[in-house]
């Protein structure tokens, strides 16, 4: 009845708790709540031990009892482990070793406040009902139990993140987001055409149905006090015209992306959601249980609802004719690029700076894609080129030896400093030089390194990196570059548009406004490189990677080629390291360590090789997440550690690795539609 | 192809004009507002992960919390509110001051910041919390440009190394009567920067510096280094940096055949880990520290063993923090006001000027009385000795003009 | 079969002359050479005038030269486990560092509790060997473990995948590490082993009830004051004992790969594993076999390390792997003397380097990897690492 | 017979003490096919690897057109003509099969890295027209409708015949075919006869080919030279070949034992 490695199996997880137990981790958590005062963080990692194994125990077993035996087996033996490591801990001291446990004893937290031995039978009685549960859970069918894990997460993610994700927006303009939204969605019942501007026509009819609603009701006073709305809203009082604009646009986007492929009529179904929920928590420390309980149920719905809706949106974009189809796709990646416009204005500053590493490493993961996905060439030390980016800007940004024509600054009397530093550039002048001269020292380090492959060449690139970091720290170096104490401070780009004639005059200087100027180099990146890889280049570094030689005998010029690769992907870095030096304003040879680069490197590995969306979503989860999750405190490296390891385990490939390239299907769609036009001329 | 040229520039337009309309609404909170059961909260950024940097971050962030529980509550008029902590991971690099300076100024609830811990932090941090109003006070921050006028929101009760450089270049040249040294330090910017100025003074002074060289952190072996060290014949190493590199330079010292030659170093070491961690090597060490020995500071620090079940404090900067904390609870008593509802409202520029205005506060390091520039530290710096496996006092607290 | 035919071509030249021209004209009509060629000239001069000026003497380079030979040691050590993991998986065992520092942190354990016993005191050669046996079991089981979970599921998979693992393995080891038993370093006793008290008739003598007892030489935290050939040097024995060990463990490991059976089943699984199999070697074994040996020599190197420099923390392990591999790559990767030879050169260039350069000895790692660089020029598979790598690059 | 377009000149290769090619002298008549055959490890691969310039041959002269062609790299030896594939089938794996042809069209685009970013409207034709061009190939090796399947994932058979269309892309004068019929049967063995034949007559190409199948190498061939120990022992038309007493010893004969080894250098080497 018990599967045959379930007691191998749950022995080897208990043995995993049990050296996190040793950290001291129960312990840790154990004062951050949750939800309301009783569930803490502490908890939910226990029910993700316990349950967790109990649940993933009963999954491989058939039928009720045996699925509910199975998780009742996996529980207990975490549980007994727990226990048996509690029953030690009280009779010998373990705390010179552990030392954490000597702040954080076991007992305290899993006894639940009783005695020793009355405690480990409540606690392991416990573990047998979450052992039961699992099984029972386990037994339902898999949309329930989709459901309700994924509720059940989002909850406890939630709780866990309303402390740092604050003020993002206030509830009545979540829902009114979202009302506009949903109705837009909802006129995918009336069938009248096909056409997907009509369609979008229909939904931002119906957008704006919602905006004069609830511009009526705000302006008779129904709704809220007009003197006391929040952001959206009293848009309705400040600007009418724009407030139902919006509400429209809205509108417009559910009608679009309901007929949508599945993946993005998913991410926009989730979107309102997302935003429904920050709108329960916003201004909150921490969750209530009414608010966990909500969270929980909308999360259900929408859960349970998307395999319905999202095939029924997917039938519908696989009927439209093709031209139609296009559209829909480049509608709502406009859609989803105006999200990412609109999104630090209501993120705030820790967000969007954290949007902002995101970004900066985006544009990194991009480049280096060159190198290693696409030309097969391991760097190890992209951080060189991403130093060198930052402090190109920074010698050419401020007074120093190359601005001031030879001159230490600080050899000026101050006063002279305008006079004898005519070399002083703006952001914008010096931003290609940084990009110009990372590219070149990329290419540079490259010529050494060319005939050697594989690993001996992700040495030599690490050592490029150590390389230029200790030379950016050593004291020989210090009347250029600073040494320890770098380059600082930096201005933050000017954006002065007044001599054109346009009054607007904005210094980029806080992380909102270096958001954009972060997002037009991921675009000018991506767009970059998704056209050197479908051309001519690409191909060939494509194919050297997966055979020098034969590459070779096909007429690809190796030597150019992979200087190509080196110069484009550093100029990359580059580009990156100036945003960065300038959004720091100032740089610190610290900045440049080894663990930039294997970051990037395991980003891009992790998102998947060749593959600009695996990029993003590596580095979504590889430096946004550590980032949000503050509240993970010292445990977030190990997190960091071992997601890598888990990740590849799991999906060796990436998360999204690259579409094959369907280019026959390409060549007939493009012939179809530029017959007529070649006839023409 | 103009189709979609026309909806781009379309969603653009729309979006530019969102941000114009919803941007210049969003102005910052000149003030906050803390209702009667709410909490006034005060950041505390320091370095709490790193190897060697977390005992000295988590020691300011206990300085902190002891300051918090010895003084709960701020008083305005005959009514109570409590203060609560917020500490955070500044992980002592420029990133790391960024990363927290935005997570405060994007929570409004925050009042003030103790902290960040490091130089580098500090500097990233100032503009931020100069764009949004917000006031901070470092325990630790000790880079004499930071207040040199360039960020109105930066403060601190920590003696600048142009101080402590200085003192500790008078004391060997005076005290010890030594002519002749050798420095060290860890690449850090506080490293290299309290050794410029120390030795700079020094040489002022008439002494030599003799050898002048760094190591990277995470190195083990200074063998090859001290050896160096040793051939240009000092009579004093000064060293500055953190207890790792700091314990791994005393005891290797001796390999070097330095047994005769004195070692002193900054604040950066002055823990009871470093003569833990090096041992027997750690005996006749000199340290200066911001840390005075006061009756007091005494009783603070055993209040803090007490509290914390530690057997003495993890790091130097205690004492500092716990007087950022209650200098910026001062200023929050001077400036806040009740307003009709019963919420506690607090001005933020008025925060600012009235903790720039604080004179002779009598604080755990010394009185504290702050300048324009935000130099609150009239304080001290105290040289101790290792004797015996404890820092004794090895100089009167030589205190700053 | 050839030389008949050969009586029409030009008259063979020496070989010397051959090898010194080729020599040359490789040099001189490779740009990329020429500039390498230049700057190891260059380096040299700034070294020679150095010395001639008597700003670097004999004395001192001797003096840096022994302590390079015990940190040389050390690499030579780490950098066989790269090698043989190298060698068989043509992987780069990224977690190798840490598998280091868990000998040393555990080792720390063993040492201590024996030190609190007494028994370090009374016996202390058995304690020290103890010590040394708990150290490589603690990284033998390291080892084993991330070879089971993180490598053997990949084994498979593209080349890239298996190094992300690693470096992943890496950082969660490091960080667990550090999360049990904290972030404080751990301080290995000072240990006294006297060893020959014939040999070392004055040395560490005291009076013992009125006779003059001495007792030898302090292996382990002795330090010597020793004038040879005019040169003053301070020696402590210890350093020659890590050359040593490392030196004879190597010797160990090559006549093992080179003699046993299970070293001819190493060679095959690295020339072929498919082929290897259908020869009925479990290959699976074998490779579990490779990184035991690489993390025993790993682990009784990190005891030796944390004997001589007492501070153990979690981190200790991830400059010195680094450092190793570069060895590894410098003695050409996946060969056994090259990995030992590389490690000692590294070390001593290290650690003589800044001064015999009279540069910071911030740099002594852009000289390290400098070096490699320009060897790598010349060689570009390293020193020994000509045959295995051709084929397998 | 016509022009030479290809002429090998005393080529001599040697390995360390081994001579894998010594002193050979070959010609291939424009428009023939040419087989060059031999036993396993007489240095046919090595010659090929001459001629194509993965390996530098210490003495001779290797002349294509009437131009030397010795010590150009891979690259521009195809560049000038020269195309070839594979003993054991190298495509690229991770592309699709009309990628691995576009490849093998590197040398005739023209667009550099910046027209491509920019996508410049002449860029945009030649990529067009590639595309094009390479459908036509797909056709005519008769690989369609997998134009969009991975290289690797072909049938052992069609990945040699796209092989053959990534060497047919660069528009070669001359190409070598190494064993390509390697792991075949029969019928496939007769599938690509013709298919060799058809190259030459509606390609207008010149085909010089390694094979051990002797009833292909018969059938197809104008002209035969037979290697062994890296020298030519016999060259004629198959006929005379097949009756050649040095040809049939080298066949029959046993050769030394190192033969092995020579073999498996060479395959390590390449």
């Amino acid at each position: 009845m018990i599967h045959k490695n379930t007691i191998q199996h749950s022995l080897y997880a208990a043995a995993a708790i049990l050296i996190l137990a040793l950290t001291g981790i129960f312990g840790n958590f154990a004062t951050r709540t949750v939800i309301g005062e009783s569930i803490t963080s502490s908890t939910v990692l226990l029910v993700l031990a316990v349950g967790g194994v109990g649940y993933f125990m009963a999954n491989r077993a058939e039928g009720l009892v045996a699925k509910v035996a199975n998780g009742l087996t996996g529980s207990l033996i975490v549980s007994v482990g727990l226990a048996l490591l509690m029953l030690l801990e009280s009779a010998v001291d373990l705390t010179f070793v552990f030392v954490y446990l000597k702040r954080f004893p076991l007992g305290e937290e899993l006894l639940f406040g009783q005695e020793l031995i009355p405690g480990v039978l409540l606690f392991l009685a416990i573990a047998a009902v979450m052992g039961v549960l699992a099984g029972v859970l386990s037994c339902s069918s898999r949309r329930i139990q989709n459901t309700l894990v994924m509720s059940a997460a989002v909850m406890a993610a939630t709780g866990l993140l309303v402390n740092q994700v604050n003020s993002v927006i206030a509830l009545p303009d979540a829902l009114a987001v979202a009302a506009a939204f949903i109705m837009g969605y909802a006129t995918l019942f009336i069938r009248i055409t096909d056409k997907i501007v009509y369609r979008m026509g229909i939904g931002f009819l119906a957008g704006l149905a919602v905006g004069f609603a609830l511009g009526g009701f705000i302006a008779w006073g129904w709704l809220l006090d007009p003197n006391d709305l929040p952001r959206i809203l009293s848009l309705a009082v400040e600007n009418g015209i724009f407030f139902l604009v919006v509400f429209g646009t809205l509108g417009a986007a559910g009608a679009i992306f309901a007929v949508a492929p599945a993946n993005s009529h998913n991410g926009a179904l989730y979107v309102p959601l997302v935003l429904v929920v920050l709108g329960l928590t916003n201004g909150k420390r921490s969750m209530t249980p009414d608010q966990a309980l909500i969270v929980f149920v909308l999360v259900a719905l929408v859960t349970w609802f998307m395999p319905v809706l999202s095939r029924r949106a997917n039938h519908q974009y696989e009927q439209l004719a093709r031209p139609q189809q296009r559209g829909t796709r480049q509608l709502s990646s406009i859609f989803a690029v105006a999200v990412l416009l609109v999104l630090p204005i209501f993120a705030g500053q820790y967000i969007t700076s954290v949007l902002d590493l995101v970004l900066m490493y985006i544009i990194m993961g991009i480049g280096l894609n060159v190198m290693i996905g696409y030309a097969g060439l391991l760097d190890l030390g992209y951080v060189a080129a991403f130093a060198i980016g930052a402090y190109t800007v920074g010698l050419l940004m401020s007074p120093s030896l190359l601005t001031c024509g030879g001159v230490h600054p600080n050899d000026i009397n101050p006063d002279q400093i305008q006079q004898v530093c005519t070399g002083v550039m703006t952001f914008w002048q010096a931003w290609p030089f940084a990009i110009l001269t990372s590219g070149m020292v990329g290419v540079l380090l490259g010529i050494p390194v060319l005939r050697l492959r594989g690993d001996y060449l992700a040495i030599v690139t690490l050592g490029f990196g150590e390389i230029i970091r200790l030379l950016a720290l050593s004291n020989d170096l210090k009347p250029l570059l600073g040494a320890a104490q770098g380059i600082s401070p930096i201005p933050t780009p000017l954006i002065d548009l007044r001599s054109i004639g346009i009054n607007f005059n904005e210094s980029l200087g806080n992380s909102i406004s270096i958001y954009y100027l972060f997002i037009a180099g991921v675009m000018l990146a991506a767009f970059i490189v998704a056209r050197l890889a479908s051309t001519r280049l690409g191909r060939a570094w494509r194919s050297m990677r997966a055979d020098e030689d034969v590459a070779q005998a096909m007429g690809i010029h190796l030597v150019r080629t992979k200087l190509l690769a080196f110069g484009i992907s550093s100029a990359f870095a580059g580009m990156g390291g100036a945003i960065f030096g300038s959004w720091l304003q100032g740089i610190f040879p610290n900045s440049f360590t080894l663990l930039v680069s294997i970051n990037v490197v395991s980003l891009i590995i992790i998102g998947g090789l060749g593959s600009i969306p695996g990029a993003v979503v590596g580095s979504l989860i590889l430096i946004g997440l550590p980032e949000v999750l503050r509240e993970l405190q010292d445990y977030r490296l190990l997190a960091f550690g071992a997601l890598l390891v888990v990740a590849m385990l799991l999906k060796p490939d990436g998360l999204l690795p690259p579409p094959v390239r369907k280019l026959s299907e390409m060549f007939s769609e493009h012939r179809t539609k530029h017959q007529p036009e070649v006839s023409h001329e | 192809m103009l189709r979609k040229i026309v909806l781009v520039m379309g969603v653009f337009a729309i979006a530019a004009l969102g941000l114009s309309l919803v941007s210049a609404q969003d102005t910052m909170g000149s003030s906050v507002m803390v209702s009667p059961d709410g909490e006034i909260v005060i950041g505390v950024a320091a370095a709490l992960s790193g190897e060697g940097l977390a005992p000295l971050g988590e020691d300011i962030v206990r300085g902190a919390q002891l300051a918090n529980i010895n003084r709960p509550t701020v008083k305005i008029g005959d009514v109570e509110f409590a203060v609560s902590l917020d500490p955070q991971d500044d992980t002592c690099a420029a990133e790391g001051g960024q990363a927290v300076a935005n997570r405060y100024v994007s929570d409004e609830r925050v009042v003030a910041v103790v902290g960040p811990m490091c130089s580098s932090a500090c500097r990233a941090a100032g503009p931020i919390f100069d764009a949004a109003g917000y006031t901070s006070i470092s325990p630790s921050c000790t880079a004499p440009d930071l207040t040199d006028g360039t960020f109105a929101s930066f403060n601190r009760v920590v003696p600048t190394d142009a101080f402590q450089g200085v003192v500790d270049a008078e004391f060997v040249f005076n005290t010890l009567g030594i002519t002749r040294i050798a420095t060290i330090h860890d690449g850090s910017p506080y490293g290299e920067g309290l050794v410029t100025v120390m030795a700079e003074a020094f040489t002022e002074l008439g002494g030599e510096v003799v050898f002048q060289d760094a190591v990277n952190v995470g190195d083990t072996d200074f063998r090859a280094l001290l050896d160096r060290v040793a051939d240009a014949d000092p009579e004093l190493v000064f060293f500055v940096g953190f207890i790792a590199e700091g314990s791994r330079l005393a005891s290797q010292r001796f390999d070097a055949g330095l047994d005769e030659v004195a070692f002193m170093g900054a604040d950066g070491i002055f823990s009871p880990d470093f003569i833990s961690t090096a041992g027997e090597a750690a005996e006749g060490v000199y340290v200066s520290s911001p840390t005075p020995s006061s009756e007091i500071y005494d009783a603070f620090v055993a209040a803090y063993v007490e509290e914390f079940g530690v057997e003495e404090p993890s790091g130097p900067y205690h004492a500092n923090a716990a007087d950022a904390y209650n200098v910026i609870l001062n200023a929050i008593e001077a400036v806040g006001t009740v307003d009709d509802n019963g919420d506690l409202v607090i001005d933020r520029a008025a925060l600012s000027e009235a903790i720039r205005a604080t004179t002779d506060y009598e604080g755990l390091i010394g009185t504290i009385t702050c300048e324009e520039n935000g130099e609150c530290a009239s304080a001290a710096i105290t040289i101790y000795q290792v004797m015996d496996g404890a820092f004794v006092l090895a100089s009167e607290t030589m205190e700053s003009e | 079969m050839t030389d008949s035919q050969s009586h029409d071509a030009a008259p063979q030249p020496g070989t010397v002359d051959m090898i010194t021209t080729t020599l040359l004209k490789n040099t001189l009509y490779n740009p990329l050479r020429l500039a390498g060629g230049l700057l190891l000239f260059l380096l040299v001069y700034v070294a020679v005038t150095n010395i001639a000026s008597g700003n670097y003497t004999l004395e001192a380079f001797v003096r840096q030269s022994i302590t390079g030979l015990a940190q040389g040691g050390i690499y030579a050590l780490i950098a066989l486990g790269y090698t043989l993991v190298y060698g068989i998986l043509l992987m780069i065992n990224f977690a190798h560092g840490e598998v280091f520092m868990a000998g040393a942190y555990v080792g720390f354990f063993a040492i201590n509790a024996m030190e609190q016993s007494g028994m370090l005191a009374d016996h202390t050669f058995l304690a020290l060997l103890i010590t040394l046996m708990v150290g490589v079991v603690a990284s033998v089981t390291i080892a084993l473990l991330l070879e089971r979970i993180a490598y053997r599921p990949l084994r498979g998979a593209p080349r890239l995948v298996p190094l992300i693992t690693a470096i992943g393995a890496s950082i969660t080891l490091q960080q667990l590490f550090l999360r049990l038993f904290g972030p404080d370093p751990r301080v290995y006793p000072r240990v006294n082993l006297y060893i020959l008290p014939g040999i070392f008739r004055d040395l560490e003598c005291a009076e013992v009830s009125g006779a003059q007892v001495c007792k030898g030489l302090d292996l382990i935290d002795g330090l010597y004051r020793v004038d040879v050939l005019g040169m003053n040097l301070r020696i402590r024995p210890v350093f020659f004992l890590v050359a040593f060990f490392a030196i004879v463990l190597m010797i160990a490991l090559w006549f093992f790969v080179q003699r046993t059976k299970t070293g001819k089943a190493m060679r095959a699984v690295a020339e072929d594993k498919n082929a290897a199999a259908l020869m009925g070697i479990n290959v699976d074994r074998v490779i579990a076999t490779t990184f035991v040996l690489g993390a025993a020599l790993a682990g009784a190197g990190a005891v030796l390390f944390a004997l001589y420099n007492q501070q153990v923390t979690p981190f200790m392990g991830f400059v010195p792997g680094i450092k190793a591999f570069t060895a590894a790559v410098l003695g050409g990767i996946g060969n056994i003397p090259g990995a030992m030879l590389g490690g000692f050169f590294l070390g001593i260039v290290e650690s003589t380097g800044p001064a015999l350069l009279g540069i910071s000895s911030q740099l002594k790692d852009v000289i390290a990897f400098g070096l490699l660089v320009l060897i790598l020029i010349f060689r570009p598979t390293g020193i020994f690492g000509e045959v295995l790598a051709e084929k397998k690059a | 017979m016509s022009e030479i377009i290809l002429e090998a000149r005393r080529v001599t290769k040697r390995f360390g003490g081994l001579t894998a090619v010594g002193k050979m002298d070959l010609q291939v008549p424009r428009g023939a096919i040419a087989s060059l055959i031999g036993p396993n490890g007489a240095g046919k691969t090595t010659f090929f690897n001459c001629v194509t310039g993965f390996y530098n041959p210490e003495e001779g002269e290797i002349l294509f057109e009437g131009r030397p062609i010795k010590g150009l790299r891979p690259d521009q030896i195809t560049q000038r003509g020269i195309t070839r594939t594979y003993q054991n089938i190298r495509l690229f794996s991770g592309l699709t099969t009309l990628e691995n042809i576009l490849v093998g069209m590197h040398t005739r685009l023209t667009a550099n890295p910046v027209e491509s970013i920019i996508g410049t409207p002449r860029m945009k034709r030649e990529e067009r027209a590639a595309l094009e061009e390479a459908m036509q190939l797909v056709e005519f090796v008769g690989l369609s409708g997998m134009e969009d399947l991975l290289a690797e994932n072909l049938p052992y058979g069609l990945q040699r015949r796209l092989e053959v269309a990534r060497a047919l892309a660069s528009r070669p004068r001359l190409l070598l075919l190494d064993e390509p019929t390697a792991g075949m049967n029969p019928q496939e063995t007769d599938a690509m006869m013709r298919f060799i034949r058809r190259l030459r007559d509606e390609l207008d190409l010149t085909i010089f080919l390694i094979e051990h199948d002797m009833r292909l190498v018969m059938n197809v061939s104008d002209q035969v030279s037979v290697m062994d120990y890296g020298k030519k022992i016999s060259e004629g038309t198959p006929a005379e070949v097949q009756r050649d007493p040095k040809v049939i010893t080298a066949y029959l004969g046993s050769g030394p034992e190192d033969e092995e080894l020579l073999e498996d250098s060479e395959v390590a080497e390449s």
